[in-house]
C-alpha cells in the first residue's frame, strides 16, 4: 500500500502511465458526448412545462453537479501536500483551481440562461445559483493566490491551506445559502424534471452525459497535470531523455 | 429507431420549439468550455516540449564537453 | 547566564495580547480609522440610495453588517504585517508555545480594537437609518457576536497573504466570500425577530459559528503563517 | 547538542548545500562562512525550524527536533536580519515581550540588560527614534537576559560600532565559557577561542 502510494507521487510514473491512458480516455469521452449530445437534442421527448429548454440541462446538470467535486478534490489534495509533500498532489491543487473555476463559470451560465424564460430573468437570487457564484469566488480566490506568490514551494502550501479552509467554507456558505433563500423566496429552485415517471428516455442520455463531463473533466486535468510535470521536471533525466527523443 | 425524434424538419431542430436562443448558446458555451480546455493544454504541452527541446539543443552546443 | 522562571503559556498569551493592545494605542490611526471608515461607509448610503426613512429602515441592518465586515477587512492588514517587516513574527513562531494561543491572543486584541468600537456604535448608526427599535438589540448581540468570526476568519487570509509584496485587492478576494454564512445569519437575524422568531435561535447558531472559529481559525492562521514566513 | 546529518536544501534549481553534516556542543562557538548567497541564512532559518524546505534530519539532544520542538524552542534565542523590535514600543517594552515568551523577569534584570548594552537613558523612548545600531542593541540585550544556552546569530554585527562588536564578542565568548553554544555567520574575524567554521562555499 504505502509502496504503491509512493509510486503514485512519482511524476515520472504518472507522466508514463497517464501518457498510456489519454487516447483511451479521449476515445471514450468523445463517444459518450457524441452518443450523449445527439440522444439529448435529437429523441428526449419535451417536458410538458418547460418544453425543449429540458435540453439545456444535459450539460448543465453534469456540469454542475461535478463542479461541487472540485473544492473536495483539491481539500484531498491540499491535505496530501501538506502532510506527505507529494509533488503530485500538489500539482492536481494547481490544476483543479482553474479548471474548477471553468466548471463553475459555465453551470452559472448556463443555469441563468435556461432561467431567462422560466424565471422571466436571466439572474436570480436563487439558492443554487448564490451558492455556486461564491464557490466560483472562492475558486478565483486560490488562482489568484497561486498567481500572487512566486515562491513555488510557499504557493504550493499556501493554496494547499486555503483550498481545506476553502472546502470547509463552501459547505457551510451552501447550508447557510440554502437557508437564506428558504426565507426569503421559496420554490424558486429549479426541478431536473417534473416528469421522472417517464423513464429511460429522459435519464439515459442524462448518465451518458455525466459520464461524457466526467471523462473531460479527467482528460483535461491529466492534460494540464502531465504539462505542469514536465515544466517541473524538466531538469531531471528521464525529461531530459523524453526531449532528446523527439 | 429514427421515428423516435422529436423534429419532423431541420429547420424546426434548429428552432428548437422556440427555445433556439437558450438551447443553442448553451450548447455553443459548451463547445467553447470543453474545446478550451482541451485545446490550451495540448498547446501548451507543444510549446513546452518546442521550448525544453530548444534549450536542450542550446545546452548541448554550450557544453559539449559535458555531453561526450 | 540569568535563567528566570519559565513562562506558562498563559503569561506569554497576556504579554502577547498586552503588547498588541499597547501598539494599537501608540498607533492611534489604526484603531480610529476602522472606526471612522465605517461611519463614513454607513453615511454614504442614504446619499446614495435616497433619504427616505422607510428605505433606509429597511437596508439598515443589510448595510451596518456590510460596513462592519468591510471595516474589519481593511484593519486586518495590520494584524501580522509590521510583525513580519520587522521580524516579530519570528519571534513569536520561536516561542516555546502552541503558536495557536500566540495567534489567538493577536486576534482578540485586534477585535478589541478594531471590532469592538464598531459594535459599541451601531445602535446610533442604526438610529440614524431609521432601523425600527426593537431591532437595536438584535443588532448589536449578533455584531457582538459576528464581528469576532470575521476578524478570525480574516486572519487566516491576512497569514497567507503576509509575505506578498503587493497584495493589492487579494486579502479582499480571498477573505470576503468566507464572511457569508456569518452575513446571512446576522442580517437574517434582524429582519426574521421582525417578523416574531425568536432572536436565542440565531444567538445560537452565531454562537456556535464564533466557537467553531475560535477553535478552528487560529489553527489555520498559524498554518499559515509558517508558509509564509518559510 | 544540536546535531544536523545529511542535510539538503535547494532553492529555484540550485542546490545550496548537500550532505551537510556538523554537531554543535557545549561551549562551542561555530561560524558559518561562505560568500553571498551560499545558503549561510537558508541554513540557519532550517535549523530553527523557520524554513522546512530541507531533506535530513536535525536533532536535539540526540532526538529529532520535531518531537521536542517546544523543548528546543526554549533553549534557543534567534536573532535575524530582522531583530524583532516594534518600532513604536519603547526598547523596554521591546525587550519585555521578547523576552516574556521564554522566561519570567523582572523589569530591573531587564533594565540592567539595557544599559548594560548601552542604552541607558533610551529605555522610555520609542525605538523608532532610535538608530539602527541601537535597535540591534535592544535585541542584544535579550542575549543577556535569555535562559537560551543555544544562540542563532545572523549577521549580529552589521549596525554595530566598534565597541558594541568588541562587547557582543565578549558576550559570545561568555556564554561559550558558561557552557552554552553559539552559531553565528558573519564576515567578521572573531577572537574566540575554540571557534569552529564551517564553510558553505
Amino acid at each position: 500500500m504505502w509502496l504503491w502510494f509512493s509510486k503514485l507521487g512519482s511524476p515520472k510514473w504518472f507522466y508514463e502511465l497517464s501518457g498510456r491512458w489519454l487516447p483511451w480516455l479521449v476515445a471514450a469521452m468523445f463517444a459518450f458526448l457524441f452518443v450523449g449530445v445527439v440522444w439529448a437534442l435529437l429523441f428526449v421527448p419535451q417536458d410538458y412545462q418547460q418544453g425543449l429548454t429540458n435540453r439545456i440541462f444535459y450539460v448543465h446538470v453534469p456540469v454542475a453537479s461535478i463542479s461541487l467535486a472540485f473544492f473536495p478534490l483539491m481539500a484531498i489534495a491540499g491535505t496530501i501536500t501538506l502532510v506527505w509533500k507529494m509533488k503530485l498532489a500538489d500539482i492536481v491543487v494547481k490544476t483543479a483551481a482553474p479548471l474548477g473555476a471553468w466548471f463553475t463559470a459555465f453551470a452559472l451560465a448556463s443555469g441563468s440562461i435556461w432561467g431567462i424564460d422560466t424565471w422571466g430573468t436571466w439572474w436570480i437570487w436563487d439558492g443554487r445559483l448564490t451558492s455556486l457564484l461564491f464557490q466560483f469566488f472562492l475558486l478565483i480566490g486560490v488562482v489568484s493566490l497561486r498567481s500572487a506568490l512566486e515562491d513555488s514551494d510557499a504557493a504550493a502550501k499556501a493554496c494547499a491551506l486555503l483550498s481545506i479552509v476553502g472546502c470547509i467554507n463552501v459547505v457551510v456558505i451552501k447550508y447557510s445559502v440554502d437557508w437564506w433563500n428558504t426565507l426569503h423566496q421559496p420554490g424558486t429552485d429549479f426541478v431536473l424534471s417534473s416528469n421522472k415517471a417517464n423513464g429511460p428516455d429522459i435519464w439515459v442520455p442524462l448518465v451518458l452525459m455525466i459520464g461524457a463531463v466526467y471523462l473531460f473533466f479527467a482528460v483535461s486535468m491529466i492534460m494540464s497535470t502531465r504539462n505542469e510535470i514536465l515544466e517541473r521536471e524538466r531538469r531531471s533525466q528521464w525529461v531530459e531523455e523524453l526531449v532528446d527523443n523527439l | 429507431m429514427l421515428n423516435a425524434i422529436q423534429f419532423s424538419s431541420f429547420s424546426e431542430f434548429l428552432n428548437m420549439g422556440g427555445y433556439a436562443f437558450n438551447v443553442w448558446s448553451v450548447y455553443g458555451l459548451f463547445t467553447i468550455f470543453l474545446g478550451a480546455n482541451l485545446l490550451v493544454p495540448m498547446f501548451k504541452k507543444k510549446q513546452i516540449l518546442k521550448d525544453l527541446k530548444r534549450r536542450r539543443v542550446v545546452n548541448k552546443n554550450a557544453r559539449p564537453e559535458i555531453n561526450e | 547566564m540569568t535563567v528566570g522562571n519559565s513562562t506558562p503559556t498563559s503569561a506569554a498569551f497576556l504579554s502577547t495580547l498586552k503588547r498588541d493592545l499597547l501598539i494599537a494605542y501608540r498607533r492611534k490611526n489604526d484603531v480610529v480609522n476602522p472606526f471612522m471608515f465605517f461611519f463614513i461607509v454607513v453615511s454614504l448610503f442614504p446619499i446614495a440610495i435616497s433619504p427616505d426613512a422607510d428605505k433606509l429602515g429597511e437596508i439598515a441592518a443589510g448595510v451596518l453588517w456590510i460596513a462592519a465586515l468591510l471595516a474589519g477587512m481593511l484593519s486586518m492588514d495590520s494584524l501580522f504585517r509590521a510583525d513580519y517587516e520587522d521580524g516579530s513574527l519570528e519571534q513569536l513562531l520561536l516561542s516555546p508555545h502552541p503558536l495557536y494561543f500566540m495567534v489567538l491572543a493577536k486576534n482578540i486584541s485586534h477585535w478589541l480594537v478594531s471590532g469592538l468600537p464598531v459594535v459599541l456604535v451601531s445602535p446610533v448608526l442604526a438610529y440614524m437609518l431609521n432601523l425600527p427599535a426593537e431591532s437595536y438589540m438584535t443588532l448589536f448581540l449578533t455584531l457582538l457576536l459576528g464581528t469576532p468570526v470575521l476578524s478570525l476568519l480574516g486572519s487566516i487570509g491576512v497569514a497567507l497573504t503576509v509575505g506578498l509584496g503587493s497584495r493589492g485587492l487579494i486579502l479582499a478576494v480571498i477573505t470576503l466570500p468566507m464572511n457569508v454564512p456569518v452575513l446571512i445569519t446576522g442580517t437574517l437575524a434582524v429582519q426574521q425577530t421582525l417578523n416574531g422568531a425568536t432572536l436565542a435561535f440565531y444567538l445560537a447558531i452565531l454562537g456556535a459559528m464564533l466557537l467553531a472559529s475560535i477553535a478552528l481559525a487560529p489553527l489555520a492562521s498559524a498554518a499559515a503563517l509558517r508558509i509564509s514566513v518559510n | 547538542m544540536l546535531s544536523a546529518a545529511n542535510l539538503f536544501c535547494e532553492r529555484d534549481d540550485r542546490v545550496l548545500f548537500q550532505g551537510l553534516n556538523f554537531d554543535i556542543e557545549e561551549g562551542q562557538v561555530l561560524q558559518i562562512v561562505g560568500s553571498n548567497g551560499s545558503g549561510k541564512t537558508t541554513l540557519m532559518r532550517i535549523l530553527c525550524g523557520l524554513n522546512d524546505g530541507y531533506k535530513g534530519m536535525i536533532s536535539w539532544y540526540g532526538e529529532e527536533i520535531s518531537e521536542q520542538i517546544e523543548n528546543f524552542y526554549q533553549s534557543l534565542l534567534y536573532i535575524g536580519h530582522r531583530v524583532g523590535v516594534n518600532k513604536v514600543l519603547t526598547p523596554i517594552e521591546n525587550l519585555r515581550w521578547g523576552c516574556s515568551l521564554q522566561a519570567q523577569l523582572e523589569d530591573e534584570q531587564l533594565m540592567e540588560a539595557l544599559s548594560t548594552v548601552g542604552l541607558r537613558g533610551f529605555e522610555e523612548s520609542q525605538c523608532f527614534t532610535l538608530s539602527a545600531g541601537q535597535q540591534q542593541r535592544v535585541s542584544l540585550a535579550k542575549l543577556l537576559v535569555s535562559p537560551a544556552k543555544l544562540w542563532v546569530l545572523d549577521e549580529p554585527f552589521t549596525t554595530l560600532d566598534l565597541r558594541a562588536v568588541q562587547h557582543l564578542e565578549n558576550l559570545v565568548a561568555a556564554h561559550a565559557d558558561a557552557g552554552g553554544a553559539v552559531m553565528i555567520t558573519t564576515h567578521h574575524d572573531l577572537k574566540i577561542t575554540n571557534l569552529s567554521k564551517l564553510d558553505l562555499g
